[in-house]
C-alpha cells in the first residue's frame, strides 16, 4: 500500500469485505457456469475489485453508476443484493431484471445502478445524457461515474463523449478500468498512445489521474479527490486505474495470448490479500475479524446460490412484458 | 381551424412541449444559432436560451445517445438528427441501447424521448442523403415511428408522443415542409397507432405513409376520373401498426396497394402487404400490390432522381392494369 | 466428400483466399492471437503473419471502412465483425459507403469487400446480443447478403463472393458453427442468387434461410409423418434474391409459408410473402404464411428466449391448421 | 506572406492560376445554382482556395485524395476538368459520374481523386483503408492526403481513425481545413480543446502542424515537410489550416449565426489577393501576365458553364447502372 491515508477500522471491514464478497461472487459464478446454471458470455470481477470498492462506496445515493458488461463488481460494490444478482445471472424471475438481462445487463434503476451494457462504448452516451440531466435539473451536485475498459477507449463514442462532457462541463467521472487487454489484444497493439491512456484526456480538457488499480487506498483517495472536483462543477474529471483481469475475457476465453509468467506477476500484487496483510499490520482488522469476515461471505454466497437455485424460471408471459413502457399518467 | 404549413405545426408542437414541460430541451445540430437546418427551429434560441436549445458537436452517436440517458433519469428530451441519412451513425444508441432499456431492466427503466428527423428523397441530394429508413426503426420492438403526412397530423401525434415513455422515430419528410393544411384550433391530441381514412373508397384499398400519402390521394383523384373509387389510408404511426383499420377496408374493397418511397426490397410495405393477404386472403379479388421506390441508390440528376420516385401514375397503372379495372 | 462443420468449412474457405490471393487480408477484432472469436481462424495468425491476419482495435467504423478504403484501390479484404449486432455502430461505413461508391462514381469504382460477421440468437447473450440484422442490409442496393445454412454451402457462395467485386455481408449463424456436412473434395463454387432445394416436395414449399434452414427441414420431417409433403427452399442468398425458384415451387404445391427467426414486423419474410402473393395470386390455395420471431427484444432466461425462436412445431401447426391439411 | 521559400515564376503562376480557377468556379456554380441549374446541396470553396492549391501540387499522380462534400476546390487543384466538373453540378451525362454524384460527390479514380463523401466524418475510415492498401502493396512510398472539416473532427470516426492510421503508421496526410465552424456552429462551441484543433494530434503519437490557411506559400511548405515525412514511412501527419468561408455553409444556409465585421476582417486577408500582391511584388507575376490569367480562367469557366448546360440529361437507363460492379474476369 503506498498510500497515507487514514481509514477506520469500520472502513476497512467494509471494504475487505466488499472485495472478498466480489471475488467469491464471482468464484461462484464461474462454478455455476460450469454446472450450465449461468449461460450466454460471463465476464468475472477477479482481479479488478479494489477499483469498484476503492470507488463505488464514497458516492452518495443519489449519485449514478453504469458501466459495460463486466459489471457484477461494480453492482455489488453499490449494495445490490448478492441474491437478485445471482438469480439473474441464472436466469431467474427473481432477478434483477427478472432474468431478462443476465450477467451482462444487471440494472437496479433504485439504487441508481444504470447497467450493465453490453455493446462496448455504448454506456458513454448514456452517461453523458444522465449527466447532462443532472446538470440541467439543478436540484443538487450529484454526478455520474461512468465505468469502461480499455478496449471501450477505442471506439468512436468515447471520443465524442469526452468531447461533450467537457464542452458542457458536465458532472462525470469517467473511471477507466485498464486491465491491459481488450479481450486477446494487448493495449499496446490497440491503443496509439501505448499503455497509459489517461494523458488522452488531455486533449479535451479533462483532468487525468492514474492509479494504481490494484491499490484499494489509492483508488479511493483518487476518487474522493475526484468526486470533490466534480461536485464544485467545473465539469469532468478521468480516472485511468491500472488493473488486470485474472481469468480469461469471459469464460469462452482460451486466454493463449499472454502467457502465465504475466499472470502470476499479477496475481502476486493481489488486492485483496495486499489490503489483508496492510490492515493487520496497521491494527485495523485482527485475524478473528478476517475469519469472521470470510465466513461471513461465504455463507452469503451459498444463500445467494441457493436463492438463484431456488428461484422460479420467468414465466412464459414475462417474454412479452416490458417491452413498451406505459404512457405518463395523466 | 387554422391553415398552416406542416414546418409550422411542428414548430407549434415544439413550442408547446417547451412552454408546458420544464423537463423537456431541444439538442440537435444547428437548431439555435442557424435556425435549424430545416428552419423549423428559427427563432427558439432566442426564445428559450441555451439551456433548453443546444447546439451540439457534429456527433450524433453521443448526442442521440445522450437523449436517452437524460431520459432515463426523468428528462423529457427532444432530439433532433438532421436527416434520417445521418442516422446510422447513431443507430447503435437507438436500437442497442435506447428501444432495449425498459426491457432489459424488465420495467425498470424507461426512455422518453423523441428523436425528430427528416426523412425522403427527391431534392437532388443523391444518394447518402436521399433515404428513408423508417422502415428498419419500425421493425425494432421498443420504438415507435411515427410518420405523419399532414399539419394537423403533425401536431396531434407529436403531442401524444409527449405523454408516450419510449423512444420515438419522429419522421419528417423534407417535401412536405412547405404543405399547406388546416389545424384545429382547439387542442386535440392522435393516438399512436390509428390510421387515418385519408379518403373514402369503395373498389381499391391504396395504404401509404409519410410523403406518399398525397402521391396516393393524387392517384385516387385520377382513378376516380377513371370512375374507379379508390380509399387511400394515411398509416400515421408504422410502430404501433394499424392493422385493423388496413384489414376493415380491404374487407370492403377487395383490392389493396401499398405504395412507400423506399426500396421495395426490404420495404415496410413487405409486413404490410404479406400481413393483408395473412389475415385478408378469402377476401382479395386480387394480389395485393406494392409500389416502392426500385433498389436504386438515389442519383442526383432531376430527370433520373424523379424516375425512381413513385407517382400517381404508377400507382394509377397498376390498379388498373392489374385489378383490371 | 470429407465431412466437416461449418465452422471448419467457413477456415477452409479463407485459408483458399489468402492462399490463392495476395491481394487479400483479414481483419477484425480479436481474430489472430485470440484465435477469433467463434475459432473460426484459430491457427492462421501462425500460418499467416501479423501483415495478413490484422487483429484490430475495438472500433468497428474505421476498420469495416478501411476495408472498403483498401479495396477501393485494390486490395480485396475480407473484414470480420464480430457479431451482426456490432455491425450497426459501423453501418454507415456499409451503406452510406461501401454499397453506394461504385454508383455515386457510376462505376469508376469498385469495393471488393466481404464483411464476415456472426448472426442470430439462441445462445443466451440477451437483446442486445441475439439479433439479426440480414434482412436490412439485404434492403439496400449495391449490397450483398449471403447466408448460407450448411458447410458446403458456407464454402461454395464464399468462393463466389470472392470473385464478385461488391461489399458482400457474408452472415453465420452462431448456431451453425457445428452443424456437420458433406463437401465435395473437388473444387466447385456456388453462384449467388440461386436457391437450394434443400428437400423437394409437393404439397407445401417452405421458404427459409441461414438457420432456420435446420428447422425448416424439422418440420418437413414431422410434416411427412402426417402425410404432408413440403418442399423445403434455403435462398442462400437474400440479396440477390432467387424468387424464381421460389414462384416455381409455389406454382407446384400452391401454398407457402416463409420461416425466418428475426422479427416478424419489417422481417425479410414480409418481402419473399409478399412478392410471392404479387406473382402468383392465382396459384395460390391459401395466403402465404410468415413464421418469424416474435416482435420481443430477445431475453436471456433461455425457457423464454426458447420460446421466441421459431421452432419445426410451430411451422407443423401453421402448416396443418391454415392450409386444413 | 510570411513565409520565405522560394519560388518560381511558373509555379507562382500555377498557384495563382488555380487559385483563381477555383474561385471563378464556385462563383459561377453559384450563379448556376440561383438559375435552377445546379440543385440540391451546393457547397463552395471561396476564401479556402489556399489549401487546396497549396497542398494537392504537391502530391505525385500515385498519390490519392480524399475529401468531404465542400470538394470542387480540391478537384479543381488535382486537375480534374472543370468541364466535367460543372457538368456533373448540373446533372448532365458528361459529368464525373454521369450526373449520379452531383456536387457532394465528385469521382476522378483515374486521377485517384476518390471523392467527394457527404456524411461528415465518412472518409476517415476510407483514407485509412486506402493508405493500408499503400503500405500492405509495399509498391512505392505513396500516400493518401484526406481533408476534412473542424466539424468532422467531433464525429468518432475521426477518433477511431487517428487511432489506427498511428497504430499501424499508415501513410496519410490528415489535412484539416478549419474554417471556424461546421455549419452555423462555432468550433468554440463544439470542440472542448477550442479553436486550435490540432493539438489534438498529439494524443495519437501524431507529429501535427498548424499552418495559415490564407497563405499559400505557408500551406505549400507545411505540406512539403509532410510529405517528406509520410513518404519515410513513419505514418501519418495531421496538419491544420486555419481558414474561412466567405459564403454560407451551403446556398441554403441564412448566415446569421455570423457578424459582418468578422467576415469582413477575414475577406480582408484574402488568399488570392494576397498572393497576387505578393507575386508583383516579388517580381514573380507581372500585371500583364495577371491580366492574361484572368482572361484564361473566364474563358474557361465560361466554357465549362456552356459544356455542362449544352451536355445532355443521363438517359432514364443510366439510372439502373452500375448500382454493382461486374464480377472479375476469370
Ligand atoms: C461494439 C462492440 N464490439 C465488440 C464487442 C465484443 N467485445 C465484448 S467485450 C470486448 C473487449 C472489451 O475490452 P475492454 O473495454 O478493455 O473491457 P474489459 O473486458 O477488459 O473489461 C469486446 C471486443 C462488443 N460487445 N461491442
Ligand atoms: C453524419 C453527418 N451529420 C451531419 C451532416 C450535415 N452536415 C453537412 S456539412 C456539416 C458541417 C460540417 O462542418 P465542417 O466539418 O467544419 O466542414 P465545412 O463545411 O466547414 O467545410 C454538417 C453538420 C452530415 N452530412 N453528416
Ligand atoms: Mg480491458
Ligand atoms: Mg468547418
Amino acid at each position: 500500500m503506498t498510500t497515507t491515508i487514514n481509514i477506520e477500522s469500520e472502513q476497512a471491514l467494509d471494504m475487505y469485505s466488499t472485495m472478498l464478497l466480489i471475488r467469491r461472487f464471482e468464484e461462484a459464478t464461474e462454478r455455476l457456469y460450469q454446472r450450465g446454471m449461468v449461460r450466454g458470455f460471463l465476464h468475472t470481477y477477479i482481479g479488478e475489485e479494489a477499483i469498484a470498492v476503492g470507488a463505488i462506496p464514497n458516492l452518495r445515493e443519489d449519485d449514478y453508476i453504469i458501466g459495460h458488461y463486466r459489471d457484477h463488481g461494480h453492482a455489488l460494490a453499490r449494495g445490490i443484493d448478492p441474491n437478485s444478482a445471482m438469480a439473474e445471472l441464472c436466469g431467474k424471475s427473481t432477478g434483477t431484471s427478472g432474468g431478462k438481462g443476465g450477467s451482462m445487463h444487471l440494472f437496479d434503476a433504485e439504487k441508481h445502478f444504470m447497467g450493465g451494457h453490453a455493446i462496448v462504448g455504448g454506456q458513454f452516451p448514456l452517461a453523458v445524457g444522465m449527466a447532462l440531466a443532472i446538470k440541467m435539473k439543478q436540484e443538487k451536485d450529484s454526478l455520474v461515474m461512468c465505468f469502461f475498459g480499455d478496449g471501450a477507449v477505442q471506439e468512436g463514442e468515447f471520443h465524442e463523449a469526452m468531447n461533450l462532457a467537457s464542452l458542457w462541463k458536465l458532472p462525470i467521472i469517467f473511471m477507466l478500468e485498464n486491465n491491459l487487454y481488450g479481450m486477446g489484444t494487448g493495449v499496446n497493439k490497440s491503443n496509439a498512445g501505448g499503455e497509459n491512456i489517461f494523458t488522452a484526456a488531455e486533449a479535451y480538457n479533462i483532468p487525468a489521474t492514474q492509479t494504481d488499480g490494484m491499490d484499494i487506498l489509492q483508488v479511493r483517495e483518487t476518487v474522493l479527490a475526484g468526486i470533490k472536483k466534480v461536485r464544485e462543477g467545473d465539469g469532468p474529471v478521468f480516472i485511468e486505474s491500472m488493473a488486470y483481469r485474472y481469468h480469461g475475457h469471459s469464460m469462452a476465453d482460451p486466454t493463449n495470448y499472454r502467457d502465465n509468467t504475466e499472470v502470476e506477476k499479477q496475481r502476486s500484487r493481489d488486492p485483496i490479500d495486499s489490503f489483508k496483510a496492510f490492515c493487520l499490520e496497521e491494527g485495523l482488522l485482527t485475524d478473528d475479524d478476517i475469519s469472521r469476515i470470510d465466513e461471513e461471505i461465504d455463507s452469503k454466497i451459498q444463500e445467494a446460490v441457493e436463492f438463484a437455485e431456488q428461484s422460479p424460471e420467468p414465466s412464459l408471459d414475462s417474454l412479452y412484458t416490458n417491452i413498451y413502457a406505459a404512457p405518463e399518467a395523466q | 381551424m387554422t391553415e398552416m404549413i406542416l414546418r409550422d405545426a411542428v414548430a407549434k408542437a415544439l413550442r408547446e412541449a417547451l412552454d408546458t414541460d420544464d423537463r423537456t430541451f431541444l439538442m440537435g445540430e444547428d437548431i439555435g444559432a442557424y435556425g435549424g437546418p430545416y428552419a423549423v427551429t428559427r427563432g427558439f434560441l432566442e426564445d428559450y436560451g441555451e439551456d433548453r436549445i443546444r447546439d451540439t458537436p457534429i456527433a450524433e452517436a453521443v448526442f442521440v445517445g445522450a437523449g436517452a440517458g437524460a431520459a432515463m433519469i426523468g428528462m423529457r428530451p427532444i432530439v433532433e438528427v438532421m436527416t434520417i441519412n445521418f442516422s446510422l451513425v447513431a443507430i447503435d444508441q437507438i436500437v442497442n441501447h435506447a428501444a432495449k432499456l425498459s426491457y432489459m431492466s424488465d420495467g425498470q427503466l424507461s426512455v422518453p424521448l423523441i428523436i425528430r428527423t427528416v426523412t425522403g428523397g427527391g431534392g437532388q441530394l443523391a444518394a447518402t442523403h436521399s433515404q428513408s429508413f423508417e422502415n428498419w426503426y419500425a421493425s425494432v420492438p421498443g420504438l415507435r415511428v411515427v410518420v405523419p403526412a399532414t399539419p394537423q397530423d403533425a401536431l396531434g401525434l407529436f403531442r401524444t408522443c409527449r405523454k408516450d415513455n419510449n423512444p420515438i422515430i419522429f419522421a419528417e419528410h423534407s417535401l412536405l415542409y412547405r404543405v399547406r393544411g388546416e389545424v384545429p384550433d382547439e387542442y386535440y391530441e392522435i393516438p399512436l397507432g390509428k390510421a387515418r381514412i385519408a379518403r373514402p373508397g369503395d373498389d381499391v384499398t391504396i395504404v401509404s405513409y409519410s410523403g406518399m400519402v398525397r402521391v396516393a390521394e393524387e392517384a385516387a383523384e385520377k382513378l376516380d376520373e377513371l370512375g374507379i373509387s379508390a380509399e387511400v389510408i394515411d398509416l400515421r404511426t408504422l410502430s404501433p401498426l394499424d392493422l385493423d383499420t388496413v384489414v376493415e377496408s380491404v374487407k370492403k374493397t377487395n383490392r389493396a396497394v401499398v405504395v412507400e418511397e423506399t426500396w421495395k426490397t426490404g420495404g415496410f410495405s413487405g409486413t404490410i402487404a404479406s400481413n393483408i393477404q395473412e389475415v385478408a386472403f378469402d377476401e382479395l379479388d386480387g394480389p395485393v400490390l406494392r409500389i416502392n421506390g426500385p433498389d436504386v441508390p438515389a442519383p442526383y440528376a432531376r430527370n433520373i432522381e424523379q424516375a425512381m420516385i413513385p407517382s400517381a401514375d404508377w400507382i394509377v397503372e397498376s390498379v388498373t392494369y392489374n385489378f383490371g379495372l
